[in-house]
């Protein structure tokens, strides 16, 4: 079980909840769990949410393991210049 | 379209009569090939005026300079008589675009393009600078500033070319200057600038003044009070200060992309104030 | 519309075109003729990247007509290396990395060549003025000063 | 496979090196070709028709007297390019950006486009195209958009992210939210206050090179593309899923790119050469003017920024709070989102909360531009920070350092930082010589920090070992300013070869398998991060053909210093294998030798700088003159430290501008007012100092090297350096950018009481 922290916008689409428990050893597992939970959540998926673990972000890297204890923070996947 | 490089004069004035569409003189071609690219004018005729003998000359006549229609402004700043009788015109002519743009543009064509934020107007208007016309009925030679009429207009006819811009020898005691106002240190064009050219007497008092302003109004304005602000009296703090607020006083400017009323108000003022000083200065004032 | 014929030398040789009456003499180098190292930024004589020495004067090629090169001595940005001999200019924009996205280049090592025949030892305000017609956008421009500088050096000692 | 990025402190032979770029020689002598400057066998002249109207209903478009013009050989409206999109409102947005569907949402707005035998014909065709515009009302400030009052510019957008759905459409299409703990109660613990509300206006990256291509499509279905772009295989992805062709057919070649900062990172004009290319038969070359460039491509956002900061005496920051408005163009954009993420990034901070709001205006699209929506928070955020110092009395670099956030610290966004160098550029810049410097009159000095994520991404390279051991290097990011020479620094260093023996190229779409462009800060770290693991693939196999070729267990062969060496007692009369013999042998030992590499270059390390300026200001003009600039910055590592000055001096010259001279000026008829280099005011030669740079190096532990990107954040802290500058020259607060000479003197004025 990890511990995943939402962003404001995403959090609403939860239910409020600005941190949500999920069953995932690492991110593809991560949203598909949340899709299922939260379906509010998968067209953001879609459009691209990068994934914090312990401070590094990390945007296409689904195979990405969450550590046990590692803190999850989702962020909008942003544009560069 | 055609593009035709006459050798005469008259030839030139011919063309350009006898056009039935729109015709454009070229010569240094840093204003005309702009607004042909940006669509808003494609003339029909183009006379390119610079082969013809004596256009590219600067000479030293009995009576002072004539400098011919199709100098650059770079060659003015190689010509030391002229920089050193006239500093200020030349420092306007070479404040005109960059580099690039001075080893093409005269100052002929930047008094013919008519624009009220032309640099090297307002310090030939300072200088009491004369232009040579040259026309199907022969030649008049009229004040610079009765040239430009309003934003983009001239008040020559049809067939008439500036073959020549003269200046008088500088009086003893004289000198000149011009400054302008932009947001960067090169390349924009003047939001607001002012000529000054002044004649002394042993004293240090002023005897004669022109003070001419760039971009306050449609046209160059000659501000007479300025000069009576300035005339009969040596440069004190008081004089500068009454000459400020009388140009300021007299603009008439626009808000625009470049600058507001206000700002082009306050900064004429200070402009007019910081070329007499120099001029002042050149003059031998002390 | 009838086009011009023109008579001129490039880059010490010989050229002749044949040009509409208001194409561009930088249209004519690069449509025509295949000497695309001048580029157009702007059109309108305000960015310096089209720069040319006509009869030993810079000019922005956009703003001088093909038509008008008739009998005069154009110089690109392509004639300036000997062979394979480089001009210390371009050298020390190569060193200094004077470039990053280099299309302002062309443009600037000719106004450089311009600004150090007239000058040969120019005080770095005077390179800032003498290139002010030249816009860079990547560099800060503090790079292109340095090679200029470095440049002028090198060319005084005749190395 | 299996490719480790961690950090590993290894020494460098070559990374870290000078040598002069492998595309130099081709761009000082002009043969380098950019966009413009390449030409198809019976190319036609493509032009584009732009609205005039800031928004108006296109009613009617009749091409009908165009398509009859000798030597037009096509003409399009939006007709050609029907909707393939399929849902994707991002790429609907794309595809009506590059030609007006029912609506011209913004002066410059394409809405038609035709193909004729030369440039002339061309430019008469667009003026017999008769277009039949409704004029609506239009709105192109961004406070004014958010009005309830304001002109609605698409009425099926309802903003996102409210607690409640909204039942009326509206110009804000997003709110979004970021921070942690409780600012009304941070607030309540704080002994100063400092509240204040900022504006910036709208700036353009300013490329030299306006968007240049040369499209040619064929009957079969097959079309090839050459342009200037960040992201050639991105622009693969977009032309072919507008134009409905099979991407792996599409062959985009990149130019030489002459600019870009973020503005080619997005298609305009290559879906429109395309269909003009199609429909004609013919190659169609399209390049944009100036003019258009500027009203039609590119720009940044304007903004409207009210920033609220609390400090305890001793100076730590108790709350932080900002309201981020931002305009997007007449699309929706996430432009305010990622300049509520940057706000406070520097800090550290118990209580924080920032709110965006994404705003339509009647202005061209919002594109990246370098750091997007970071430059624009740090002016606000910022000049409230030096207030504050000064309020409480406290010199600002020391305030800062107070507050700085650090290793372990909540990042305002979010996540907990790793190690990061916000501290050390301000314990650098504490201790610079510049902080020391006496000012002249009417001097005043201002610092100012900033941020920047830095990306990774998908990212391909191929490495190439020749029969006579030379190393070619095929990468897939567009090199904006000099990344061919630092990967090329970087396979030299992992095979342990000379820098000269290898040649660095971008190679087309067709030839290497997909990157992401070329943006935030991602180029040198995640094609260097390929280029190793690519390299260490060559080494297994150099190694591999070193081991066959003595018969030995090739577990026994180790690589070092560009050698194979049989490592153990027994191989002690095997000479070390160059990889020159070694290739040159390959014939024979199982064929040509290359490593490959596929990634996903992710955990980019986030990156910091602090700069500090002088500032003269003229108090009876108001005009301001950078006297001294530097600029202190953490690159992780720098790979070629002079392409990373570059990049600091670049950012830092770029700001400059912004913050002095550079605005869209809009009328009020909704046009651009300034659409050329005259009044678009760049920076020149003249207007700048030198620009000092320093480079710290604080590893990033997600790459084997360390390297941070290093090419944005350059751009963060200028806008808010100078204000604090010219704050201090002219003694009164700017809260308008860009600080033209007619803001400052009306800001001094009123201060005067005048």
């Amino acid at each position: 079980m990890v511990e995943v922290t939402l962003w404001g916008a995403l959090g609403q689409l939860a239910g409020g909840q600005s941190k949500v428990e999920v069953e995932a050893k690492d991110i593809r597992e991560l949203f598909r769990k949340l899709a299922e939970q939260y379906p509010g959540i998968e067209p953001w998926i879609e459009k691209g949410i990068a994934v914090a673990i312990d401070g590094t972000i990390y945007r296409d890297t689904w195979s990405k393991e969450l550590p046990k204890g590692a803190e999850i923070f989702l962020l909008p996947r942003l544009a560069g210049g | 379209m055609r593009y035709i490089r006459p050798l005469s004069i008259e030839d030139a004035v011919g063309l350009l009569a006898g056009a039935s569409g729109t015709s454009a003189i070229l010569a240094g071609g840093s204003d005309l090939l702009v607004r042909m690219k940006g669509g808003f004018v494609e003339p029909d005729l183009i006379v390119d005026i610079k082969a013809i003998e004596g256009l590219s000359e600067i000479r030293e006549t009995a009576d002072g300079f004539s400098i011919g229609a199709t100098v650059p402004c770079a060659v003015l700043g190689e010509s030391s008589v002229l920089k050193k009788a006239w500093p200020g015109v030349v420092e306007a002519a070479k404040l005109i675009g960059s580099k690039q743009v001075q080893g093409r543009c005269t100052i002929t064509g930047n008094l013919c393009n008519a624009s009220p934020a032309a640099d090297s107007v307002p310090a030939l208007v300072a200088a009491g600078a004369k232009a040579v016309v040259a026309g199907p009925s022969g030649r008049r030679t009229i004040p610079v500033g009765a040239v430009p009429i309003g934003p983009g207009k001239t008040s020559l006819t049809k067939g008439e070319i500036i073959e020549a811009i003269l200046l008088d020898s500088q009086a003893p005691r004289s000198g000149d200057a011009y400054l302008r106002f932009i947001p960067r240190t090169e390349m924009d064009i003047a939001v607001v600038s002012a000529g000054v050219n002044l004649t002394l007497d042993e004293h240090g008092v002023i005897t004669a003044a022109r003070v001419a302003l760039g971009a306050a109004a449609p046209t160059v304005l000659l501000v007479e009070e300025a000069a009576e602000a300035l005339i009969g009296r040596k440069l004190d703090e008081a004089a500068l200060e009454r000459l400020a607020k009388v140009c300021a006083g007299a603009c008439r400017p626009i808000d625009d992309k470049r600058g507001t009323i206000e700002f082009r108000r306050k900064v004429a003022g200070v402009l007019a104030r910081r070329a007499t000083t120099t001029a002042y200065a050149r003059a031998g004032g002390k | 519309m009838a086009g011009v014929a023109v008579s001129t030398t490039i880059n010490g040789d010989h050229v002749e075109y044949l040009c509409q009456p208001d194409e561009t003499l930088l249209d004519v180098l690069r449509d025509r003729l295949g000497l695309t190292g001048a580029k157009e930024g702007c059109g309108t004589g305000d960015c310096g990247a089209c720069s040319i020495i006509l009869d030993n004067r810079l000019v922005c090629s956009c703003l001088v007509l093909g038509a008008e090169a008739e009998g005069r001595i154009v110089e690109t940005v392509e004639g300036m290396a000997h062979g394979d001999q480089l001009h210390p200019l371009q050298q020390k924009f190569l060193e200094h990395a004077a470039l990053q996205c280099g299309i302002c280049t062309p443009g600037f090592l000719i106004a450089a060549k311009d600004l150090l025949a007239k000058n040969p030892d120019p005080t770095e305000e005077e390179i800032r003025f003498g290139l002010a017609g030249n816009l860079c956008r990547c560099t800060g421009y503090d790079k292109i000063v340095r090679a200029v500088q470095d440049a002028a050096t090198v060319m005084k000692k005749g190395v | 496979m299996n490719f480790d990025p961690r950090f590993s402190g290894r020494k460098f032979s070559s990374v870290g090196t000078r040598p002069i770029r492998p595309d130099g020689v081709d761009k000082v002598t002009g043969r380098a070709r950019y966009g413009a400057d390449f030409n198809m066998a019976g190319q036609l002249v493509g032009r584009v028709l732009r609205s005039p109207h800031a928004h108006a209903k296109i009613l009617k478009i009749d091409t009908s007297k165009a398509e009859k013009l000798a030597g037009v050989k096509a003409v399009i409206t939006a007709a050609d390019l029907p909707d393939l999109t399929d849902g994707d409102s991002a790429m609907y947005d794309v595809l009506d950006n590059c030609m007006a569907r029912t609506k011209a949402l913004y002066d410059g707005h394409a809405v038609a486009a035709v193909a004729a035998v030369d440039a002339r014909t061309a430019r008469q065709a667009l003026k017999l195209i008769e277009v039949d515009y409704e004029l609506l009302p239009h709105v192109t400030d961004v406070d004014e958009a958010m009005k309830h009052t304001a002109p609605l510019i698409n009425d099926t957008l309802f903003t996102e992210g409210l607690e409640e759905k909204p039942v009326k459409p509206s110009n804000v299409t997003k709110r979004s939210q970021f921070g942690h703990g409780d600012v009304h109660q941070g607030f309540g613990h704080a002994d100063f206050i400092v509240e204040r509300s900022f504006k910036t206006e709208q700036t353009h990256q300013g490329y030299i090179e306006p968007h240049a291509c040369v499209a040619s499509v064929s009957s079969d279905g097959t079309a090839d593309l050459w342009v200037c772009t960040q992201g050639h295989f991105v622009y693969r992805q977009h032309c072919a899923q507008l134009l409905g062709l099979e991407a792996s057919k599409l062959r985009v070649t990149s130019s030489e790119i002459g600019g870009g900062f973020g503005g080619k990172t997005h298609v305009w004009a290559e879906p429109v050469a395309l269909a003009l290319s199609r429909k004609a038969g013919r190659p169609v070359k399209l390049v944009m003017t100036r003019d258009e460039v500027f009203r039609a491509s590119g720009p940044t956002s304007a903004t409207s920024i009210d920033v609220k900061i609390g400090a305890r005496k001793d100076g730590t920051i108790t709350a932080a709070e900002a309201t981020l408005r931002y305009s997007s163009g007449p699309y929706a954009g996430t432009w305010a989102e990622i300049g509520a993420m940057t706000a406070f990034a520097c800090y550290k901070l118990d209580n924080v909360k920032t709110v965006g709001f994404e705003v339509l205006v009647n202005r061209p699209k919002t594109a990246a531009y370098r750091a997007p929506s970071a430059p624009m928070a740090a002016f606000a955020v910022e000049s409230a920070v030096d207030e504050l110092a000064k309020e409480i009395g406290m010199d600002p670099v020391d305030f800062r350092i107070k507050n700085a956030a650090q290793e372990g610290t909540r990042s305002s966004y979010g996540p907990v930082y790793g190690p990061i160098g916000i501290g050390p550029t301000l314990e650098a810049a504490k201790t610079h010589p510049h902080m020391k410097a006496p000012l002249g009159k009417n001097q005043g000095r201002g610092m100012a920090c900033g941020f920047w994520f830095n990306f990774g991404g998908q990212t391909c390279v191929d490495l190439n070992i020749g029969m006579d051991g030379s190393v070619s290097l095929a990468v897939g990011t567009v090199d904006v300013g000099g990344s061919r020479a630092s990967l090329s620094l970087v396979a030299a260093e992992e095979l342990g070869i000379d820098y000269a023996q290898l040649k660095a190229v971008v190679a087309d779409t067709s030839s290497l398998g997909y990157n992401d462009m070329t943006d935030g800060s991602r180029g040198t770290f995640s094609s260097s991060m390929a280029t190793i693991s690519a390299a260490r693939n060559a080494i297994k196999i150099l190694r591999d053909r070193a081991a066959q070729t003595w018969d030995i267990p090739v577990d026994d062969v180790v690589w070092e210093n560009g050698h194979a060496i049989a490592k153990g007692e027994k191989y002690g009369n095997l000479a070390a294998l160059s990889l020159k013999e070694i290739a040159a042998a390959s014939g024979k030992t199982g064929g040509p030798i290359a490593g490959h590499s596929e990634l996903v270059a992710d955990g980019a390390g986030v990156s910091f700088a602090t700069h500090i300026c002088d500032i003269e200001v003229d108090p009876e003009t108001g005009a301001a003159r950078v006297v001294r600039y530097t600029v202190i910055q953490d690159a992780g590592k720098a790979v070629h430290p002079t392409y990373v000055e570059g990049q600091y001096q670049g950012g830092a010259a770029q700001g400059i501008g912004w913050a002095l001279n550079e605005e869209y000026i809009y009328g009020k008829d909704g046009r651009l007012q300034n659409a050329g280099f005259l009044d678009y005011r760049i920076p020149v030669c003249s207007d700048l100092p030198m620009i000092d740079t320093q480079i710290l190096e604080i590893p990033n532990p997600n790459h084997p090297y360390g390297v941070r990107g290093v090419g944005e954040t350059s751009i963060v802290p200028p806008l808010a350096a100078i204000a604090n500058a010219v704050s201090n020259a002219a003694g009164v607060r700017m809260t308008h950018i860009p600080m033209s000479p007619p803001r400052i003197l009306a800001a001094i004025e009123a201060e005067r009481g005048g």
